[in-house]
């Protein structure tokens, strides 16, 4: 590799890595102070076992090989991973530079789900639940979307059969936004829920959060180019659009609905237009963005009201903005496909020449895995919470995670805070 | 005129204000505090440093009642804030010599 | 484009783009509590509008064809800005990468006019001002110094007749400025200024969106280079020292004048340091960036005194501190421009061998940048008011612009917060 | 340099100096409310008079000639340290570049310190220690170990026997550690100690400051192989794995030994892993990032809770974390150098077939440092003493240091602040 | 001796200090406090979700003064805190058996 | 029975709990108030501009005792937060009319 494609993907790699402590914060600040330090750690926990999980085997299940359906373990340890040193200008180091990157996206996955089932779960079993998902879902769909890409060429079947994800909209959104939608059906409500009201505790954190994650998602989405070329530069100029459009238009469905541009409506889509826009990401162009963050602002904007009505507990709405926005930004692919812009090879979409193939393939890929992943994350929890029990006691619930699970008290500001034992 | 103060489990705020609400009471204030008591408290710990939190969170409701009234609000108050519980907290009732509202300048019951 | 370089422009893309929540924090917490979500959006919207309204018809404006004074119509919906992936090496892509760096600079610079109307201004005034602002304002300007160096070579009228900027002094730091110094005068002062007091409620905030700015700075100065080249370092460099300089001074000025070096007084001037810097990054060398930051720090510190003085309500200072120094950066030109270092054809300064020409020039653009912002800025405000008004009512302002123009509060912590209703 | 590499570089620098604001915002928040301020300052202030210090004499004095000692003056003021902006693919600015990255890390080394002398030490004296530390203990500890390899070829006396030190090991954090034993000693304790508790403030700011830490140090590690190529790859996956496995052993050490698995254990652990990780960055394969990590989080976890034996006031454990996490890492080099993995040059450790001389090299080079920066630190605080005293007064110390030192107060968020005087 | 105590909006603090400064107050304790009452409170959305504010931020001062001082101290604290708004509070006064400075010693009337 | 109200320098807190407690007192409410009185405040500057601070921070300590105990408890009181020092504080006592414990219903002196 390039040494200019290097320094680009191994920025991507940390612009990524900065998204999980501004995810922390984007959810902590939405939480109650009672329960955002145990927010920021089941954040900072899949920063923590992930890394260790990626390199043992998860990058050697999701990516190696040339099987349809799982890697094998020839990566295990990162055994085989060579580099030398002076061998930069060619391809060494490249699948080190591969672990790094993905490894980053296996990271933030399952944070992504903590939103869901913030303020009752047991933080050990949140412990067990991150390294058991990654290694039964996470690896699994990756590679049946991109197994063999860092090889000798795709063979994962989805990825074979024409779909397309180019940074992750259906094997990261749409797969922890339904692993999210299973884990609060188990999980039950939280007391209280949802008579009594739940508001940000700190909404410039949430502002903050919202900020990280917009910087970090360039690396996301123009990182997963590989290299600094035209099409990171489309996929940056995609994602900068897309965030600006679901953000602009959630703010003004809740003008026109609820009387005000909020705060939090454009933080939440802004997230929305991201997760939108990060499946096409590198196959759209013109003003395609545009129309794809501004149909995740307007879905996803009525999307969070249902769980009220269907009475699923999804604390921060992991399915309404990530389920239902990765969805739709995977589906309107099928539509806006380009491949005449990229110079690629891949199937135009509806709108620009293609037919109606495209849209078929996203939505076989979705529908698999939303199956798939359901099911799964569903008998991870259920094993774990036969074993050592998922929700926490009510006292607990009442006394707050903080100082339940982690006996640590998020703000000491005033006079009267606590004296040495 | 009476001042009925009382100090509730924090998560009880809402089932006194519908509580008082419901016979009558217009007007309350109040404010968080911390307190001591036989409940205890619990430990939190910092780089293996442990820390004794004996002052736990609570909120004093302060309310002015008429005379006649300070029987029913004070019963009213501990239905409501009852958990049955250490820590429910404590209700008392002292003496107003004077109440203004500061907006008419009326005074005694009027300004209740 | 070199992959090096499209890395390198990509990087500083995003820093600038994490500017502006850096900036929406460092004003926030320089705001008091009741007013902080309304400073967060005012910032927030123009990350929103700004990148549609760019797309659509800026760029366009403000850099298309070989014009003196405006850009025309050919780029707008991003037309015509072509790529070709397999061609990243070679140009492909180089105008839609123009068009996502220039994006990011046009965000921020009406951004930069929030902290001076805080706490008074109408949302809706502002959601009308920003577009129009920048299409009115921002891009003209633009076109005068920079116009045509996207196509075939400088022919707006002040570049070409030898004014320099390398990142934006006059068009950004003057600009925004002067529009907020309109602004304040047509808006009035906030109800009980200057005889109560409003001091920061988040100094943590502040600094920590210092910290944002400076980190992002380096990508809007040393980015400007559009290349990883010796400017691009020099450019960094100056950066790095003009900013530690006018943060130096500005508190040593404070400890001699008022007693204390104060976190407050070094964060003004970190940022009065990288703001006179913007114009000369990449024309000025050696000591020459601790010169200018340093003259930036000891005079923004007394610029920001002013407005007791002249009484005019400009309440987070951005007279004092873009104004004043983008106008001493820019002129500071004059003296510093040093040529033979960069082995570039520009005028030198005048310490640098060169006559009074540049300065002169230097002179003329910020002239007439000033004359026409004011006026025009002036006059967009003057249209909203007559149309909808621009000042929020007294009660409105007393009970703070958090929940009178977006239903919100930003902190929640105690125990007596809110039910649902 | 190539562009790729100049963009790596200059990415690497942003993220170095983003790390300063970040470290006050990680030790800020564990301090107490009304310290917060003097935490931050203290930190800004290496910001703003380190760079100077560096530009003017402390690149030369640590880094240019080739003696064995100390530099030379060639490189004072910036001289000789010549660009010119097309010679960009060639070595033009490399200098400045190196100059610009270096600086990044002797403004951080100083700041490191700041957490061991919290709530107690009068910023005039920290003002003045700052640069009299930089130019008296680290421009010599860095030329024994890198001096020359600007010019001719490595001839720092430490560095020609063998011992190594990728990224600041020893020159950093063993010696930012000892540094801060060496103050808190002359320091004494703050009133109250050890009886009274301190929790943090603001655990939220504390996960902040480690997020960025983390990022940050991407930058400080893998941009220390100056160039974007195989080593760059591999110190990034190095610091990605040791922080994580630092981490989580921290933590699980807390959840065995206190019960509970805290937010402040896990971001003391992925800093100790990252401090531990740093000598060794370049040096190291496979999965040796993840035993060095560990290691550092387990012994790390013990060293903190020595100050309450030993009776030193390390405030928030910069002897227990950089001294001993520093040291760790450096002489676990001697056990994990892979010169083989790197095709370079360098001795083997003794677990890759070496023998025990890298080893014995390692303890040399800290021992040296430890000796040298102890006593002169000792000498330029006891010196700062007898002309201005370096303690604040008892009723500074009751009224807290943000009061006292800058007459500033962090938090204004309540209904009663203060009204104009 | 007895105890005014107030209940204001926070805004007029200021001036409240001020007026009892001016007839010679020397000492005051002042509590942040929310107050429930008449005023009603306002709506806030998120993400769609309203909430009831039904507690609004006012400030409690309390103030101790001799006998003799009370109506004048009472007359300055409404002059002082009034905006003929709804929502202005009340202030009220009770009795005090005994007060001491802590400083000192000093009790009753000196102590104030 | 008679309630004891302290106001105090905060940092005091622990020293006045642990008195108390040694004299038996087994329940107290903590409020963080600001204080304005003789000690005077400071100045604090921002971009140069000057604000005065009159409000201290101060920790307010409520107790409920019986009427035996109140002299032992305003002495406790008075020996923990002394430090001779301006802005030590005050302690004054009030009557109160009925206590009753929330979780008991208990009434007067069992309610303490
Ligand atoms: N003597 C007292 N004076 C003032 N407040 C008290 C007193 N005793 C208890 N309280 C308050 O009541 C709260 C509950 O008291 P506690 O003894 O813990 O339980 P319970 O109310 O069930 O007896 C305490 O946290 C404290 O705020
Ligand atoms: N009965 C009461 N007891 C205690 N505090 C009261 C009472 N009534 C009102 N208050 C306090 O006075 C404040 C103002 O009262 P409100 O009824 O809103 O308006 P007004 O004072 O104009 O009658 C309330 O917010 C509350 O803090
Ligand atoms: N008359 C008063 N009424 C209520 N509180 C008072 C009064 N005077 C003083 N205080 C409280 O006592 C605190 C200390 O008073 P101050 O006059 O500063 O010193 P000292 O207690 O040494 O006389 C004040 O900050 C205030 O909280």
């Amino acid at each position: 590799m390039e040494p200019g494609d290097i320094a680009w993907v191994l920025v991507s790699a940390a612009l990524v890595l900065f998204m999980t402590p501004g995810l922390a914060l984007f959810y902590g600040g939405m939480d109650r102070s009672r329960n955002v330090l145990n927010m920021l750690m089941m954040n900072f926990w899949c920063l923590l076992i992930v890394p260790i999980v990626w390199v043992i085997a998860g990058f050697s299940l999701a990516y190696s090989g040339s099987g349809s359906f799982i890697g094998n373990l020839d990566w295990t340890l990162l055994s085989d991973l060579g580099i030398a040193a002076e061998d930069a200008g060619g391809d060494g180091g490249k699948l080190i530079l591969a672990a790094i990157f993905l490894g980053m996206f296996a990271v933030i996955t399952p944070a992504l789900i903590s939103g869901a089932v913030a303020d009752r779960m047991k933080f050990s079993a949140w412990a067990i639940f991150v390294p058991a998902w990654i290694l039964l879902v996470y690896c699994p769909v990756s590679f049946w979307i991109y197994g063999g890409v860092w090889g000798d060429g795709l063979t994962g079947w989805l990825g074979v059969r024409g779909s397309l994800d180019f940074a992750g909209g259906t094997v990261i959104h749409v797969n922890a936004g339904i692993a999210a939608l299973a884990a609060v059906l188990l999980l039950g409500k939280r007391k209280g829920w949802p008579r009594e009201g739940h508001p940000p505790h700190s909404m410039p954190l949430v502002m903050l959060g919202t900020g990280i994650l917009w910087f970090g998602w360039f690396g996301f989405n123009a990182g997963s180019a590989f290299a600094a070329n035209g099409t990171a530069i489309q996929a940056f100029m995609n994602t900068f659009l897309a965030a600006a459009a679901g953000g602009l238009v959630w703010g003004v469905v809740e003008r026109i609905k609820d009387g005000h541009f909020t705060n939090l409506g454009v933080a939440s889509g802004i997230v929305a237009g991201l997760v939108a826009i990060t499946p096409g990401a590198g196959y759209v162009s013109g003003m395609s963005p545009i129309w794809i963050g501004a149909a995740a602002g307007l879905i996803c904007a009525f999307a969070v009201r249902l769980k009220f009505k269907a009475g699923y507990d999804d604390a921060l709405d992991v399915v309404g903005v990530h389920f239902v926005g990765g969805l739709i930004g995977s589906l309107l692919i099928g539509l806006f496909a380009d491949p005449e812009f990229f110079g690629a090879e891949f199937e135009a979409g509806l709108l620009n020449g293609g037919g109606i193939g495209l849209l078929v393939e996203q939505f076989i890929a979705n529908a698999v895995t939303i199956v798939f992943s359901f099911i799964v994350t569903a008998l991870i929890l259920l094993a774990i919470k036969a074993a050592i029990g998922i929700r926490v006691s009510d006292e607990e619930e009442d006394s707050g995670l903080d100082v339940s699970q982690h006996a640590e008290t998020a703000y000491n500001v005033g006079e009267v805070t606590m004296g040495r034992g | 005129m009476k001042l009925v103060t009382a100090v509730i489990k924090p998560f009880k705020l809402d089932d006194v204000k519908t509580g008082l609400k419901d016979i009558g009471v217009v007007g309350m204030t109040v404010t968080e505090v911390r307190g001591f008591g036989r409940q205890g408290g619990h430990t939190e710990t910092y780089r293996g440093t442990e820390y004794q939190v004996d002052f736990l969170p609570k909120v004093k409701v302060e309310a002015i009642v008429e005379d006649g009234d300070v029987e029913g609000v004070v019963e009213a108050l501990v239905a409501a804030a009852r958990t049955d519980k250490i820590g429910d907290g404590k209700v008392w009732v002292t003496s107003v010599d004077e109440l203004v509202r500061i907006r008419t300048g009326e005074r005694g019951a009027d300004a209740v």
